[in-house]
Formats: C-alpha cells, structure tokens, sequence
C-alpha cells in the first residue's frame, strides 16, 4: 500500500492525467488558449472529480455493480451541473469562455476513469487524495499548456501583457492547430524529461 | 529497331576498355587444380576416381547425382593426389578433387568427333550437352541438358544467345564472339535443332558494334537453313538478363516466379554455345572456359582460357598481380558477383570474371534514412518497389516484404547501385527472400 | 427480484437527491444569472447609447432588435443584434442606429474569420468607415465603402449585411421607405430594359427583355470585372435569376460583388 | 596471405549520387531563381534568404548535435526554399522563426529527412501565414525594380490578387510577388537542370501545371490558362517543392496523381476561395495523402499481365 503522498503526488506526476495517461484530450485541446481558461477548466474538473470520488467511495459498498455505471453518470452530471450552474453565477467570463467544455465535463475519462479504477475500490480518504492529486495534475498541465499558448499566442500570462508592444502574437497557438502543436511537443519533452530522469 | 530494350535499369561506368578486344590468350598450365564437385545449379555430383588414379584431359571424374546437376571432367592430365572440402566460390567449402598435373596434356579417349549436326537427332544433341558436362556460362551455371529437355507441353519456338554482357568490365562474352562467332552460330543451330525451335536471336549491347559484325558475318557464313537474326540491344546494366533479354529482343515478359519456358524462348549463353559446338565438333567437354581477369586492382587484365580448378591466385599473378591498394575480389561481374575473402579458391565453370577493386571503390558508405526519391523504383527491370521491401525486410517485417513483391526479384542490385542514401536495399531483400523460402518450407 | 428491485431503487435514490440538490442550487443561481445578464446587455446599449434607461426587444425573422429609450421615455435609436454572412461562417454584430437613421456604433462579436486576414473587420479603420453612414447613404461595396482587398469576402459580406439591416431597421422602427430590391414583375410592360450598376471593379451594364410579365433574357452588355472569377458570376446568376423570375437570388460565391452587381443592375433596369 | 580482402554482398559499385550531391543539385538548380529575386527585389532579398538558409542550417546542427554545419545540404535546401515562398522583406524574425519551424517541426520531430510527411518549408510558411499574415500575406509586396538595390520600393498587391499583369511580364518575373515565384523564365531555367540530373520526374509538375492550365482555360479562356501558370506559386510549387522527393509518392502513376490532386486543389481554392493562392495548401494536402496514394498505386510487375501472344 502507497502512502497518502505518494498516492497524492502519482496524478502529477508519474500518472499526470494529461501528459502520462492522456486522458481528457478534448477540452485540453480546446480550452487551453488562456492560462486562465486551462486553470478555470482544471479547477472545474478538481472539483467535479474530488466531489464524484468522494460520493463515490462512500457509496461503493452500496450500488449494485450492474447499474453503477449509470449511478456514477447521475452523480457526476449532478456536480457537473453544479459547477456550471455556479461559474455562470460568479465567474461569467469563465464561463463564457469555457462553453460547452463545461458540461462535456460528464464524459471526460479522467472523472469516468478515477471513479472506475480507483474510488470503487479504496476508501472515502484514498479517493479524496487521489481526486485532489489527479485534479491538480491536470489543473496544473493544462495552466502550463495554456502559459504557453497565451504567452506565445496573445503576448500575455494570465491576461497580464509580459511580452511588450513590440511583439506580435503568433496567431497560430490560438488556433486548433496550435493547440495539437503544443501539446504534442509538450508530450515529447515530458518524455524525454521522465526518460532522462530514468523514471519507466 | 537497333535500339531495343527494357523499362528502368541503370547506365554505370562500364571499365571494358582494359580487356575490351583483348585477344583470348590460353592461360599457364596450373601444376595442381582443385576441381569442386558442385559447379551447377541443382544437386552435387560424386566422385567416380579414388585417390591414386590417373586421369587425362577430359575424362569424366564426377557423376551428377540428380537429373538437374552436370557432370565434371578432369582439365589436366595427371594423378588424383587428394580428395578433401576446399574453398568453394559460393562460400562454404565443398569437396574438390586435386589432381597433380603431369603437363602431358593427354586427351581422354572418349574425345571424339561426333556425327555433324546435320545427321544428329534432338536427342543426341541433348545426350551430347549432357556427357559434355555443359552448364550455363553466363553465371548462373544451370545445366544445359535440363534447358533443352522442356516438358512435352510446351513447345520452344525462340532460341535466344546472350551476348549482351551488361555487366561492367567483364569482356569475356565480348570476346568469344570476335573470335569463335562460327562456334557461337554452331552451338545455336544445335540447341535450335535440340529444341526444334524455328527462331534463333543473338542479342548484343549496341556498345559492341565489332561483335554484331563479326556474328552477322558468320551467320551469313554458316547460318544456312536456319532463321538467325543479330539484335543490337540498347547499352544499359541489366541487359542480359534472362527476362529482360527476353522483353528486348521478343517484347515477350515472363510472368513473376516462371522461367523463360513459359514464354517459349530459352536463352544461352555465347560461352555456353561454343562449348556445345566443341563438344559436337571435337567431342571435348567442358573443362576450360574464357575468363576474363580484370579491375582496377590488377596490374596486367586480360581476357584467358582458364582451366577449370586453377586457383584464381594463379590466374591474378600471371597478370601481373594486385596492386597495391588492391581490396577485394570478385568472382563474376561487380553488380552480381561474389566477392571472395581469400584468392585461394578455385575458377570453376561458372567463374566469368576475375575483377579486383581498389580501395577507391570500397568505400564504406553510412546508411542513411530512405529519402522516397523514388530512383530504385525507377531502375528496379522488374518494376518493384525495392526501397519498400528493403525498409520491410530492415525492420523484418517480411509479410509486408513478400507483399511488395520480394520473391520477385532477380537481385541484379540496380537499386543498391542508384540509392543516394546508399541503403543496402538489394542485400536486405536477399534476406527477406532467404526469410521467406526458409518460411515456405516450413 | 429483489436485486432487479434493489437497482432500480439505488438509482431512484441517486436520481432523487442529485435533482433536489441541483433545484437547491438552481435556485440560488438562477436569479443571480439573469441579473448580471440584463446587467450586462444594458451596459451594451449604454456603450452605445449612454443616456439608455429602458429597453424593448422586438423579433424580426429571427434577429433581435432592442428599441432603446431614456429615463424620460424619449425614443433613442434602435441596435439590432445580428448577422452576416463571412468568409468562415456567419458573423455576430450589433448595429446601432439613432432616431435619425444614422449608424453611431458597431460592435462585432463571434466570428471565425481568418486571423490577419479577414479578421480586418473588427479592426478600427475599417470600423471607422461604417460609423457614421446614414440610411440614405448607398452603403454599398466599391461606392461609399470600399472592401479590404484579400479580405473581400469578410468586409463585402459585413457591407451588404449592414445595409440590409439598415432597411430592417429604417422600416420597422423609424418608419423611412425602403427602396425594395424586389420587382413586381406584373407591373413591368414588355420590352428591353437597359440597366447599371456597380460592380467589383466598375459598373455592369446590362440588357433585360421581358416579355409576358417575365424576364426571358439577361445579357450582359459590358463589364470591366476579373476575367476568369466574374465569369462565374455571370454563367452563374443569369440562370438563377431568370429561373426564379426574382432578384432574391443566391450570390456566386468567389465573385459576390460581381453577382451582386448585376442584381442591382436588371433591378435598375426593370425600376 | 598479408592482404585483407573486403568480403560484401553484391553489387560492388555504387552510382556516384548520394543525398548531399543532390541537395547541392537543388541549391545549383535555384541559383537562378535566388539571383533573379536579388536583380528585382533588391538586397533585402538577399538578406532573407540569409537569414532564411543560415537559421535553418543552425537549426538541424543543433537539433543533430552535429558539428557539420551544412551536414547533407537538405536544411539549406529548406531554407532557401522557404524563403523562396516569402515576400521580398518581410521582418527579419518572421524568417527566422519560419526557418526555424520548418526544421524543427516540419522535420526533425518527425525522426528527420526522409521521415516527414509534409514538406518542410511549406509547413514553415504555413504557420507564418496563419500565425503572422500581415507579413506574408497582406500588402506587402514590393513593386520590382531592376538593380533597384538602394531604391525605395512601393507596396501593391500581388498580380493574382488584381490580375493585371501581362503575361511577358509574368514570364520574365518583373512583377510584385514572393521571392522565388515571380520570374517563370528563371525557374525554368533551374528545373531543366534537376531534369538534367534526373532528380525530377515529369510527372508531377507535368499533372500540376497541366491541370491549372486546363482549369485555368476552363475559367477564363486560353490565356488565362496561362496567366494562372504564370502568375503566383503554381511554377515554384510545381518545380520544386511539390517534387520534394520525402513528401511526394514514389511510384509513377501516383506521381501523376499528386501532380494533378495539387493542381486541382490549387486552383478550387484560387477560383472559389478567398484566398488569392492555393499552391502551398494544395501540396500541403496532398502530401498527407502520399502514403496512401502510394499504396494504391504500387506498379504492375514486370511479366505480371500475361500476353495474349505468350
């Protein structure tokens, strides 16, 4: 058996939802164009994923295994709702920008997959670890990817100009076709970095 | 219609002009030769002299043990010292017989005219090529009796003589047919007589314009009653290739995986046709044949009459010796010859050439990744995809290899030759092919 | 049975609690949402109209017009929240037009027009020559605003698109008579009509023979537009048009300003 | 035996072409064009292609680690390419940056030369024109000036953009328009020499500029046929970069039907798109479609359909 930390630190690194396991490539492809949006998309889905494992866990014992499928769609789509309900509330330009990656958070592998692989079979502590540990690996990719993108693609960070008047944006990392760029070369340095370090 | 030929091929550097009508010379007579007993396609033959025995010129010393195998005669005469594996041109060692020459040079008895042509029977010519040992002379070694014996069903109506010797800087096939063109023209009316075949074409590169005069000249001599033309065929490397010889001179193609039969032609060598008229004419079999010992890596080239089992280190040092950046050496042609690791082996019937090559062009090149020029497509005679099938058989995927058509080729090397990123591709095809018949038998 | 009724149950449960819980937080939301969106349209019109007190929202086939009074219920102008038709797909815009018929502001919203490159129409120039044009100005591609040359799809698409929402508006809200690009056929007497109008590079000269109260002919008598493109519009539009006995008609796409001139010209001609 | 023989497979020569001769073929091949691009559009052509060739170059020995600085000649090839496709003076930083990606992303990410899909400097171009259009795209040509090498130079739209040039003009390159693509004569004059070499086969250019040329005379009659060979991309596209011999298929007949899929993609988007040039998509998609196209197309055997005479 891990320990907590381990099993906290595996979702950023070793089994980083983004950059180890690729899971949920829609909405980091997507959503990645602003350091805020990819932040705002991971918190969203931290919190959707510590709220399913969570329900999850502790209901493991008590949802017959034929139909937890679909029991664990209800519970995800009701904190799903939940989120988007409150982020159009309070964050409107999140929201705005975010769209329908919001709501299509039902369907993303990592939520789906955590409560599959993990929280049906540990308890209600190991699933909340590991939800906040999956949930800030991809909180933390896609805020990196969206550095990127925003850095390169607007000549800002978190809306905060850094590049000076002189730049001009390469129009291309705001595009899909940027996004796929970007997160290809980010999947191969992340391997060459976990080669290099000699981890697998 | 003087410029025939095939689709694709490549133009080397030909480095005739070293040995190019170069008069045949008869080479020294060996004081020992070590005769192989495998010298053909097919099966090996056996022994029938025991250590001890004397042998003379010409007298039979090995029986073929299958029916697609030649017999082997004694080249000197002399006492039979030895019988052990030695160095063979193929690579491993094969038995040989050593025999001590005596320099009596005494022909055998059995040498003896035969009937003239006229008065022979297909069956007695056939018998005749048999007796004489006589295999094909381009290389390939395959026993003539075997070519002239198609089965019943199917009827030959084109004899066919190389003389296009596309390989560079062999000049041995140039040379037989300025000097002996009446055997060539004799030799052919034998195997069209054998083969009741109505045509007979001597094809010829257009690079050899003296050839085709001095063979139309004895075609116009000694061609009566047969239907003989000359073919001046186009100058390019693999001409004389049995398929694409065929294609030049007929426009006929044989399909992938059948032999020139199919398509009612067999072909023959120039050698091959004068060592039939001899063995007609004087009853002499096949136990010396041209060779032509040549290269940049050797001091004095020349075009000899060799002696079957003389060993090539004989031969190199009469001409002169190697030179000294002088690096390695090939029995045969440099696109389909056999480079050897030691000049301590044997000249046998299918031995062409002698080439030495010098450090200039051993080179080793680095592999570098296919770059899809498409140039081994374009050279490829039998139209394949070699850089497909070597990158196949590179990553040993050899299903994919098969696919694309590796059973198929003839290794002529054109594509290795033309590749700029000097990828092995016709010797990793060799090993697809070996990977897939070792497969097939399974 | 009891495991089939035990699912069955388990997953009511589920369901029930999730829905109460998602009315609980609908309810705390919803209001707030609605809200900050009246909030936020209102300061729209305010960007456009500062004095702006109260509005009405009025459909018009399927784009909304807000008519925008002041605190004192005074009339303002009208912004009309619509679309055209671009390069990469429609192009969302509001279009605000005071009491007089005059534009006093565009704002363009969603697009996916090219960035560099079409993208010119959410840039300032190009801003600038739409500000400012009145209802009876022509507003018409190549005469009183000229299209972005490499972006003539985008800022001929935004043109057309405003002048007809110019006519939307004009009719509806500030009672101007609109100059309709329809002919009532019926009403034109057999014979030959000569007509001009402008066209990508000059005007389109052409030539319309109507007889029995339907168009049987369109020639072009002369044009000065790209060989190769404009021909497209010409083999194009003729049949269409003459198919249709009507002007409202599909543009060739690649040779809009061609096609559309020779609209405006069999309408000068049969006027 | 003193002597060390070398024992290999057959055949023991090799034709003397390898990858650097040819890329040297290339790079001989658009001297032509390059010195064409300097007589008209002055030094700052001469500097971007610099610029151009010397990042792309530092590109690949970094990316190799390789000490070489020209290693095989095909990053300057890139290079040179590349800038063959830009306007005369665009940013210095706009070619670099374009170099730059055309190497490392066009190239080297895909395992290096022989290994990528899609041609190097096209893909260069293609994130510059999406990523920086102004530059590339918008009015930045300059109006040709012969020895113009100080002159001040104007700005005017490219001839495919306003069709107004004549064809003599379009044939000798004295109009505004990329680098290497103005000037028909000079490019001609580059590709008999890769002919001459056989480093290109007719095929493609024969499939591309045949089917613009009937599409064109399709649109517009015989001399806009020609108009739309002459004027934009369709030779420089034709010549050199759609008969890339890494992206373009290897068998005979799908030559054909690269050549002719470029073509017909070039001219839907000149004729119905917005865009005033297609070249650089056309054969950027019809690159992703190589390996496919080679695969349907894999060549009948020799002797494999039988004669009806055999």
């Amino acid at each position: 058996m891990s320990t907590l930390a381990q099993e906290f630190s595996k979702g950023i690194f070793k089994e980083n939802p983004i950059f180890r396991l690729l899971l949920g490539m829609c909405p980091t492809l997507a959503v990645s164009i602003t350091a805020i949006n990819g932040f705002g998309m991971g918190v969203a889905a931290l919190f959707v994923l510590l709220g399913s494992n969570l329900v999850i866990a502790a209901l493991r014992n008590f949802i017959p295994s034929k139909v937890r499928i679909p029991a664990y769609i209800l519970i995800i789509a009701t904190f799903v709702t939940i989120v988007d309900m409150v982020l159009n509330a309070f964050t409107p330009d999140l929201h705005k920008a975010l769209g329908i990656f919001i709501p299509l958070i039902v369907v993303n592998c990592i939520i789906l997959g955590r409560a599959e692989a993990f929280a049906r079979k540990n308890s209600v502590a190991r699933s909340v670890i590991d939800a906040l540990g999956m949930g800030v690996g991809f909180t933390l990719s896609l805020t990196i990817l969206g550095i990127i993108r925003e850095l390169f693609g607007k000549g800002s960070i978190f809306g905060v100009g850094v590049m000076g008047s002189a730049f001009e944006p390469m129009g291309i990392l705001a595009t899909a076709p940027g996004a796929f760029i970007t997160l290809g070369i980010m999947l191969g340095f992340v391997n060459f970095m976990f080669k290099r370090l000699g981890i697998e | 219609m003087s410029e025939r030929t095939f689709v694709g091929g490549i133009h080397p550097s030909y480095f005739k002009d070293s040995t190019a009508g170069m008069p045949i010379a008869p080479a020294r007579s060996p004081s020992q030769v070590i005769i192989p007993l495998h010298q053909n396609i097919g099966a090996p033959c056996e022994a029938i002299v025991q250590v001890g025995d004397e042998v003379k010129v010409g007298q039979k010393i090995a029986e073929p043990k299958g029916f697609v195998s030649a017999p082997i005669h004694a080249s000197v005469s002399g006492k039979v010292i030895k019988m052990e594996p030695y160095n063979h041109p193929l690579g491993n060692p094969v038995n040989a017989v050593f025999i001590e020459n005596d320099g009596q040079d005494t022909p055998d008895e059995g040498m003896k005219p035969n009937k003239p042509l006229e008065e022979l029977t297909p069956e007695e010519i056939i018998k005749i090529s048999k007796e004489a040992g006589l295999v094909g002379l381009g290389g390939a070694t395959f026993p003539t009796h075997v070519k002239l014996s198609p089965p019943s069903d199917i009827t030959i109506d084109t004899v066919i003589i190389n003389g296009a010797e596309c390989e560079p800087f062999l000049t041995a096939d140039h040379a037989i047919m300025l000097e002996r063109a009446d055997d060539i023209v004799y030799g052919l009316k034998a195997f069209m007589k054998a083969l009741r075949a109505t045509k007979g074409i001597i094809g010829i590169e257009d690079n050899k314009t003296d050839a085709v005069e001095s063979m139309k000249r004895a075609i116009a001599e000694g061609g009566g009653g047969y239907d003989i033309e000359v073919h001046t065929l186009h100058t390019k490397y693999p001409q004389g290739a049995e398929k694409m010889l065929i294609k030049a001179t007929t426009g006929r193609e044989v399909p992938p995986g059948a032999l020139p039969m199919a398509v009612s032609v067999v072909n023959q060598n120039t050698g091959t046709a004068v060592a039939m008229a001899e063995a007609i004419k004087l009853g002499k079999p096949l136990y010396e044949r041209v060779v032509t010992i040549t290269g940049p890596g050797i001091k004095e080239p020349a075009n000899l009459i060799v002696r079957n089992g003389t060993l090539v280190k004989d031969l190199i040092e009469q001409c002169g010796g190697m030179t000294d950046d002088a690096r390695k050496l090939i029995l045969g042609g440099p696109m389909m010859g056999l480079a050897q690791p030691s000049d301590d082996v044997p000249a046998i019937k299918g031995t062409s050439g002698v080439l030495i090559l010098t450090a200039e062009y051993v080179k080793d090149y680095p592999i570098a990744p296919c770059i899809k020029c498409g140039k081994c497509i374009e050279v490829c005679p039998m139209n394949l995809l070699p850089n497909f099938i070597g990158s196949s058989s590179e990553k040993e995927n050899m299903d994919l290899a098969e696919k694309y058509g590796a059973m198929d080729c003839f290794e002529c090397g054109c594509c290795t030759y033309t590749c700029p990123a000097k990828r092995p591709l016709v010797q990793w095809i060799r090993i697809a092919k070996g990977e897939i018949t070792a497969r097939r038998r399974k | 049975m009891r495991n089939a009724l035990r699912m069955a149950l388990t997953l009511l449960i589920i369901g029930a609690i999730c829905g109460g819980l998602l009315s609980v937080v609908n309810g705390i939301t919803a209001p707030i949402i609605k809200d900050r969106a009246d909030q936020q349209f209102l300061q729209a019109l305010e960007g456009f109209f500062p004095d702006v007190a109260k509005f009405e929202v009025q459909d018009i086939n399927g784009e909304e017009f807000y008519s925008c009074y002041d605190a004192a219920g005074k009339f303002m102008g009208v912004v009309g929240k619509v679309k055209a038709k671009g390069y990469g797909g429609d192009i969302a815009y509001d279009l605000a037009v005071n009491d007089t018929g005059d534009i006093i502001g565009m704002r363009i919203g969603a697009h996916n027009e090219t960035p560099g490159i079409g993208d010119v129409i959410n840039k300032d120039p190009f801003l600038q020559k739409i500000i400012g044009l009145k209802f009876t100005d022509p507003i018409s591609a190549g005469v009183d605003v000229d299209t972005t040359s490499g972006a003539t799809v985008s800022t001929g698409g935004m043109i057309s698109s405003i002048r007809r929402v110019m006519n939307v508006i004009g009719e509806n809200f500030l009672g101007m008579e609109v100059e309709k690009a329809e002919i009532d056929l019926t009403k034109v007497a057999d014979g030959t009509y000569t007509g001009k109008a402008r066209g990508f590079k000059s005007d389109i000269t052409v030539q319309v023979v109507v007889s029995g109260g339907k168009i049987t002919q369109i020639e072009i008598v002369s044009h000065d537009d790209t060989p190769g493109i404009s021909d497209n519009a010409i083999k194009g539009m003729i049949p269409k048009i003459i198919e249709a006995q009507s002007l409202e008609v599909d543009m060739v796409s690649g040779a809009t300003l061609t096609s559309q001139g020779i609209v405006n010209a069999v309408f000068e001609a049969l006027k | 035996m003193e002597r060390k023989l070398v024992v290999s497979s057959s055949p023991h020569l090799k034709s003397p072409d390898d990858i650097q001769s040819i890329m040297v073929d290339v790079l001989v091949a658009l001297f032509p064009v390059a010195l064409m691009a300097v007589f008209l559009f002055g030094y700052r052509a001469l500097i971007t292609m610099i610029i151009a060739m010397v990042v792309a170059m530092a590109t690949e020995a970094i990316i190799l680690r390789k000490g070489n600085f020209f290693g095989d000649g095909s990053a300057a090839v890139t290079g040179l390419l590349l800038a063959m496709t830009l306007p005369p003076a665009p940013p210095w930083w706009v070619v670099a940056i374009g170099s730059v990606v055309a190497i490392a992303i066009g190239k080297q990410i895909y395992g290096g030369l022989g290994n990528n899909i899609f041609n190097p400097a096209l893909v260069g171009r293609a994130v510059l024109v999406v990523s920086w259009g102004g530059h590339i795209a918008g009015n930045v040509w300059l109006k040709p000036v012969p020895f113009g090498f100080t002159a001040d130079m104007v700005t005017q739209a490219s001839p495919l953009a306003a069709y107004n040039a004549s064809l003599g003009d379009l044939f000798l390159g004295t109009v505004p328009g990329s680098l290497g693509e103005t000037s028909a004569l000079a490019l001609i004059i580059g590709a008999i020499w890769l002919f001459y070499r056989g480093h290109i086969d007719w095929r493609i250019p024969g499939g591309f500029i045949g089917v613009v040329f009937i599409l064109g005379l399709i649109s517009g009659g015989f001399s806009m046929g020609l108009y739309h060979i002459l004027a934009g991309g369709v030779l420089l596209g034709a010549l050199f970069m759609a008969t890339d011999m890494v992206t373009s298929p290897v068998t005979a007949t799908g030559k054909i039907i690269f050549g002719v899929g470029c073509g017909v993609v070039t001219m839907v988007i000149r004729l119905f798109g917005s865009l005033p040039e297609g070249v650089t998509f056309g054969i950027l998609l019809m690159n992703g479609l190589t390996p496919l196209i080679d695969n349907l197309t894999l060549p009948k055997k020799f002797g494999e359909v039988k004669k009806s005479n055999a």
